[in-house]
């Protein structure tokens, strides 16, 4: 490929790329901070990153909302000119998913401080060897 | 470990540009994901369900039942949090640690465990630990939005047909609603308004209201969640009747969402106790 | 009504949990029976699905009346009504059991306790029976959210082993939602059944491997195969026993059911075992697995810590089992996913009892137990014999198959795993007997011992918990029936 | 030959099944022990019932479920198992009795435990001998090592515990990584695993194959003592001697070699041995096996364990003479498991009686004793000459078949191994009774006070070892039923 090929491949997917980047900075995040509470922001991350991904599935160029007008009822509207609507309702579904997993996450989190009086892991693994 | 753990995310991200690699381009109208399923709902949903929001549609009725767990979810969240962190014991009317602050003069008592207010209650109003001047301008200017806010909601969930919006949206409006009233008073306040009770009540209810709509069209002698079903009960076509149906799911959303948004504040921001918190 | 038992499976245990939800603070004498009579309605649905798929052939159920791809289909096969017999009666068998345990663990909030537990096993259930790769993602959330808040609620460190857990699931999970991406990007369905009729066409396509490689990794992380393993054995024992003896049997093998379904119903068998390397990649990692799991569990000094590393072992050999794309192997492995859920629940049904009893599951605790609890003992002892494989439990016969399958497959090193976790597991569980038939006595032949006071269990959990090792027994001695009637059905013919 | 579909194998398993009965009256010990004998009398009479069928050349079938859609658990009643089910189920009997006697003797605890776990381990022991074919035989087995831990570790104290762990170590250790697999691979091979009168191997399976399955299945059978597996058996001899007499010289080490048996002629068929020439290789093992283990013996001083090692090196006599693949050979090895079980079970009942009456273990202790317990003793010298193969006792009808066997094999050096064992026998053996009745008065270690051992420890090694004798006049039960086992096997010679 030439080079010229190789930024179009970046210029054409961009959007794909920045979810890629989400997505190990995500996962990073909850391999490598001690941290809970980063870890539960990194955790976010990642889950962000695949909306973001699945979102940009949807998109269309010159595309527009997909709502429709009444004046579009009894024939066939052009399907190039609206926006894939499928993403969008598995991304509401999977925001929902990932405030739950979040609040859960917290719940935890606060038991977890409330028992070892610390966030950071280390510390904690401490505690636990003690006693 | 770290090291370990950057290698894994150095593999993975190859593994995601690898596959990125022979992605259709973004925006791209002719990628199968725009030309298999999703133009059957561009052209149809209008014709099906008599819902101009696409998305609504889809959500509520061709992906109605992905919904329904959606809202289950998150009542599993709510209840996960109230299991988790809800402190179930609770002391009685008379013995009740905290600080107080006689109305009257302003001064501050504390009271430790087991100990009794020293007059009626009345004189006396409990204050928060770590305890946050009263603010009137904020109180005042929340309370004056929060009407709006809640109506913006309702709006939200009743046009959810026609524009973006619909029970999600409309819920967490609502629910930030009465989490903002909560922050700009204090808990204690928000609780005699909206009780642990009724949240607790509604929760339920809502995620109810949806699972029952799908077990009425069941009874109706259609599937699960055919809200065609519904026709003869609403005394609609059975488009319309799918419009409709939509429209009571909502609501059920709606209201699950807005309680499990208030519950889950309640729980977190008080660590289970209910008595005090941000 | 029975047209409607797909929708009704899943449907009883979560309006339950609602109702449950609702009344738990005012009326918590009426959560376990409610919660009862919605898992046995699961149960009635399940077996009533098995018949009619044993009668009339697989069906779907098209939920809101829309025709699938349109809408989200509930299919119903040989494969998900075998296992959905088997997770709905180890759910309900659980709760008869369990119920004092939950009384004394989590008393003041048993209704929430009942109302997640419902939840659990509705999502369990949706996972098994859905046809729809993205409602599969959701209501494998619903399961690992009440998961993670039953977990969470245990014994000491039981919160942080519980945030461990969400971190390894929710990871596992996005990076299954990730490859239904993929999936989707390039095929523009969701459905299960259409993605797999148009994939044949895109083998060639990169999409195509990271989905498959991501999905796959996803479950891996989910079902706890060793290295990614890290989450379970603190999870499992810090639960409080009435919740390990429910998520212990379920979750793993949920998701070795969806690994099953992946590979077979909707990446086509060709790609899933033929196509890369893949295939002999993970059947070299899960020998690797059972034989490092096995040797870790011997160091562990209670019981349900063994057991945890025990189970990452079983995951080992369904997923080896099911890797080497042989007909003998993958009948090994679907027939351990049932097996190995009823000697799971069996197991920490008994582990369960003994922490009701004895306050603790230490070996140091356990002496004299044959003698203290005899019947436990003998529920604990079927079970140990069925996991070392042992005939005529059930152990034996999906054993049985996986090594049949690695024979024909010639892979000698998963053959050797296996028998090597055979004899570890002997050792692990003789020491365990050894423990508890060991009394400390001063002289063999003195009359008057120390008296050990009898501690056995109430019968209302004795029964249930019997009831299960004869289970063991009755299951292996039906593998012929399952493996002809059902198994053979549940496997593509293309698979030899 | 005739199949007769019948009801009967199974039945034939049910009376030692009575277990809830024992259990049931565990506080009155004459009903436990009454319950017992009575499983015993129908077990026997069970398997007496099958004689005449299988006498007129009928094999008795029973499937009882079809397990695995190619293979069922499922018994066959042929000569060679009913010869095997006929002698444990009828020294159960004795056993029994003499169980009564010692137990109460001795005031052990747990006594019901004791019963409950020896009925089902005759249970297993009879499940092995109708097995028909080696997945049924595999489970019965398993079932007896599990069964007889109990029995072995009777004593719960810590010699108990580690000798118990020695037990299953390799008993478990060698069924599950060997005969397991093995199995596995023979059904994988063959796709089959019934016994088959020509073997189910043959033509299906390579050279290289063949020895190595054939090795992991004659080690696999740990209960058959082979060396160098053989060492859980010494450690046994911990248990209460009735459990060493009737599971450690004839259920358990019998199965052991019956399995073996059962391995050799059923599933690689004495043809296809023959024909790779690893009837040689088993036999040498075993020759080896049989020249270690009496050379031990002869420095052992514990009466018990100088017992076991002459087990060790008696059963590979089983194997060596089923390895010669000679008709004689087949028909030797099979008798043997007859008579060297009545003659050894003699000799664990003396132990046992010398234990109860004397409290003494040790051969060095027992100088003199002959005079002070006479019948015990002549009951002693009887079972031992059958053990060493001399007349007038049955031992000696087997080991003239053995020797004939190596003679038609035209293995000569296996015919100088026995006859060199024969004279170790003798050796060890001898030399006890010579003491015990040929001392010095002044060199008796035993007063005048010791007198025999309670009335049921007495009975029943009189009674085994008049047997032992009566089988040299009369062997033709087990003689008859060995015949058409080896013509079974061989197709008629």
């Amino acid at each position: 490929m030439t080079t010229a090929g190789y930024i179009n491949l970046i210029i054409a997917k961009y959007n794909y790329w920045i979810y890629i980047v989400l997505m190990c900075i995500g996962l990073w995040a909850m391999i490598a901070k001690r941290n809970l509470i980063k870890k539960i922001i990194g955790m976010n991350i990642l889950q962000t990153a695949i909306i973001l991904f699945y979102v940009s599935i949807a998109t269309k160029k010159g595309a527009t909302l997909p709502i429709l007008g009444h004046h579009d009822a009894g024939h066939f509207v052009d399907y190039a000119t609206v926006i894939n609507p499928l993403p969008h309702v598995l991304m509401l579904t999977a925001i929902v998913v990932s405030v739950a997993t979040l609040g859960v996450a917290l719940a935890l989190a606060m038991k977890i401080y409330n028992r070892y009086d610390t966030l950071e892991e280390d510390e904690i693994h401490a505690r636990v060897r003690e006693s | 470990m770290k090291r370990l753990g950057l290698l894994a995310v150095i593999l993975f991200g190859a593994l995601l540009v690898y596959g990125t690699t022979d992605f259709p381009d973004w925006g791209d109208p002719s990628s199968p994901a725009a030309t298999h399923l999703s133009p059957y709902y561009i052209q149809h949903s209008l014709h099906d369900t008599a819902v101009p929001n696409i998305v609504t549609a889809v959500l509520a009725d061709y992906r109605g039942y992905d919904t329904m767990f959606e809202t289950a979810v998150i009542f599993t969240a709510g209840l996960a949090c109230l299991f988790l962190l809800r402190v179930f014991i609770t002391p009685k009317e008379t013995e009740a640690s905290g600080l107080y602050r006689h109305r009257a003069t302003g001064i501050t008592l504390r009271i430790g465990q087991g100990g009794r207010l020293p007059l009626g209650t009345r004189e006396f109003e409990r204050i928060d630990s770590q305890w946050v001047p009263y603010d009137l301008i904020i109180r005042t200017a929340c309370s004056l939005v929060l009407p709006f806010i809640q109506l913006f909601a309702l709006y939200v969930v009743a046009h959810g047909h026609h524009s973006p919006g619909g029970g999600f949206q409309g819920g967490v409006i609502f629910g930030a609603a009465l989490i903002l009233f909560a922050i700009s008073h204090n808990l204690r306040t928000t609780l005699k308004a909206m009780p642990e009770k009724r949240t607790n009540i509604l929760t339920g209810t809502g995620v109810l209201i949806y699972v029952g709509t799908g077990v009425l069209c069941l009874l109706l002698g259609g599937q699960f969640l055919d809200y065609a079903a519904l026709a003869g009960l609403l005394g609609v076509d059975p488009v319309m009747a799918r419009s409709h149906g939509i429209l009571i799911v909502e609501i059920g959303v709606a209201i699950a969402v807005m309680a499990v948004m208030v519950s889950l504040y309640y729980n977190l921001a008080s660590a289970g106790h209910m008595d005090e918190g941000l | 009504m029975s047209a409607h038992y797909p929708i009704f499976l899943v449907v009883a245990p979560l309006m339950a949990a609602l109702v449950i939800a609702i009344i738990a603070r005012e009326r918590p004498g009426l959560c376990p029976p409610l919660a009862a009579i919605a898992l046995t309605a699961s149960l009635w649905s399940a077996a009533g699905m098995l018949c009619r798929v044993l009668a009339e052939g697989p069906f779907s159920y098209h939920i809101g009346n829309w025709p699938p791809p349109m809408g989200i289909a509930y299919e119903v096969d040989h494969l998900n009504a075998l296992v959905l017999v088997a997770m709905a009666a180890v759910a309900l068998i659980n709760l008869i059991t369990t119920r004092q345990a939950v009384a004394s663990d989590f008393t003041g909030r048993e209704g929430y306790f009942y109302a997640l537990y419902l939840l659990f096993c509705a999502g369990t259930f949706g996972i098994l029976v859905t046809g729809d790769a993205f409602n599969l993602y959701v209501l494998l959330e619903i399961t690992s959210i009440s998961g993670y808040a039953l977990v969470g609620l245990g014994h000491r460190d039981a919160a942080l082993a519980s945030l461990n857990y969400v971190f390894m699931g929710t990871i596992g999970a996005s990076l299954y939602l990730l490859g239904v991406g993929y999936l989707y990007l390039i095929t523009g369905t969701l459905n299960m059944a259409d993605i797999f009729s148009i994939l044949p066409r895109l083998f060639g396509s990169k999409v195509v491997v990271a989905a498959f490689v991501i999905a796959m990794t996803g479950l891996f992380m989910k079902m706890a195969l060793f290295p990614l393993h890290g989450w379970l054995p603190n999870a499992y024992s810090e639960a409080a026993s009435p919740v390990r003896s429910l998520i212990a049997p379920l979750t793993t093998k949920t998701m070795i059911y969806v690994m099953v379904r992946l590979g077979l119903y909707v990446f086509p068998p060709d790609f899933t075992f033929n196509h890369l390397l893949f295939a002999k990649v993970v059947v070299w990692v899960a020998a690797a697995g059972i034989v490092c799991a096995s040797v870790l569990a011997l160091s562990q000094t209670s019981l349900r810590r063994m057991l945890a590393y025990v189970l990452i072992a079983e995951v080992g050999y369904m997923v080896g089992g099911f890797w080497l794309g042989n007909r003998m192997a993958i009948t090994g492995a679907i027939l351990h996913i049932v097996n190995d859920a009823a000697m799971t629940l069996c197991v920490f049904l008994a582990v369960g009892s003994f922490t009701h009893q004895l306050r603790d599951d230490r070996f140091a605790t356990l002496k004299g137990c044959f003698r203290r609890m005899p019947w436990t003992m003998v529920v604990l002892a079927t079970a140990g014999l069925s996991m070392i494989g042992v005939p005529p439990t059930c152990g034996f016969f999906s054993k049985w198959y996986l090594i049949g399958g690695a024979l024909t497959a010639d892979h000698w090193g998963l053959v050797a795993a296996l028998i090597f976790s055979s004899l570890v597991n002997a050792v692990l569980f003789f020491r365990v007997f050894e423990i508890a038939y060991y009394e400390p006595f001063a002289d063999p032949h003195q009359e008057h011992r120390p008296a050990l006071s009898y501690a056995e269990a109430p019968a209302t959990m004795l029964a249930p918990m019997l009831f299960t090792a004869a289970g063991l027994v009755g299951l292996g001695l039906l593998t012929g029936r399952i493996v002809t009637h059902i198994i053979d059905a549940a496997i593509p013919a293309a698979i030899l | 030959m005739n199949t007769l579909l019948t009801l009967k194998p199974l039945l034939a398993l049910l009376p030692p099944l009575g277990l809830p009965l024992i259990l049931s009256s565990c506080r009155s010990p004459n009903v436990r022990e009454a319950w017992t004998f009575g499983a015993a009398l129908t077990m026997f009479a069970v398997i007496a019932s099958m004689l005449p069928a299988v006498w007129a050349g009928q094999c008795l079938e029973f499937t009882l479920v079809q397990v695995l859609p190619e293979v069922s658990i499922a018994f066959r009643v042929d000569a060679l198992g009913l010869l095997f089910a006929l002698v444990s189920s009828s020294l159960w009997i004795v056993t029994s009795l003499y169980s009564v006697g010692y137990m109460r003797g001795l005031n052990e605890h747990s006594q019901t435990r004791y019963y409950s776990f020896f009925a089902l381990s005759l249970a297993a022991a009879a499940g092995v001998a109708f097995s028909a074919n080696l997945l049924t035989l595999y489970l019965f087995y398993e079932m007896l090592s599990f069964a007889t831990y109990p029995l072995v570790t009777h004593h719960q104290d810590q010699e108990a515990r580690s000798s118990g762990r020695k037990y299953l170590l390799y008993i478990l250790g060698a069924s599950i990584g060997l005969v397991l697999p093995a199995m596995l691979i023979v059904f994988h091979l063959s796709g089959t695993l019934d016994f088959t009168a020509g073997g189910i191997l043959a033509g299906k399976a390579g050279t290289g194959q063949v020895t190595v399955l054939l090795v992991m299945l004659i080690f696999g059978f740990a209960k058959a003592a082979v060396m160098p597996l053989h060492s859980w058996l010494p450690a046994a001899m911990v248990a209460p001697t009735p459990v060493s007499a009737l599971l450690h010289a004839v259920a358990v080490v019998k199965v052991g070699v019956f399995s073996v048996l059962r391995v050799i002629t059923g599933i690689f068929g004495t043809g296809l041995l023959a024909e790779l020439n690893l009837g040689t290789m088993v036999a040498a093992i075993a020759a080896v096996t049989i020249v270690a283990a009496s050379l031990i013996a002869l420095s052992q001083d514990g009466l018990k364990r100088r017992l076991a090692f002459s087990t060790i090196g008696q059963l590979s006599y089983i194997v060596l003479g089923a390895a010669l693949l000679s008709p004689s050979g087949l028909t030797g090895a099979m008798l043997h498991i007859a008579m060297h079980a009545f003659g050894k079970i003699t000799l664990f009942f003396c132990a046992g009686a010398i234990f109860v009456a004397t409290g003494k273990k040790y051969i060095s202790e027992m100088k003199g004793i002959g005079w002070r317990m006479p019948l015990t003793m002549g009951a002693f010298f009887i079972g031992a000459l059958s053990v060493i193969g001399l007349p007038p006792c049955g031992g000696f009808i087997s080991k003239w078949h053995l020797v004939l066997g190596t003679l038609e094999a035209d293995q000569i050096v296996f015919l100088w191994v026995i006859l060199f064992s024969s004279l170790l026998n003798a050796a060890y053996f001898l030399p006890i009774v010579y003491q015990a009745f040929f001392c010095h008065p002044e060199e008796s270690l035993f007063e005048r006070q010791v007198q025999e051992a309670p009335r049921w420890c007495i009975v029943p090694p009189l009674f085994t070892a008049a047997v032992s004798v009566i089988l040299f006049f009369h062997p033709q039960p087990f003689l008859h039923l060995a015949r058409m086992a080896t013509r079974h096997i061989l197709g008629g010679f």
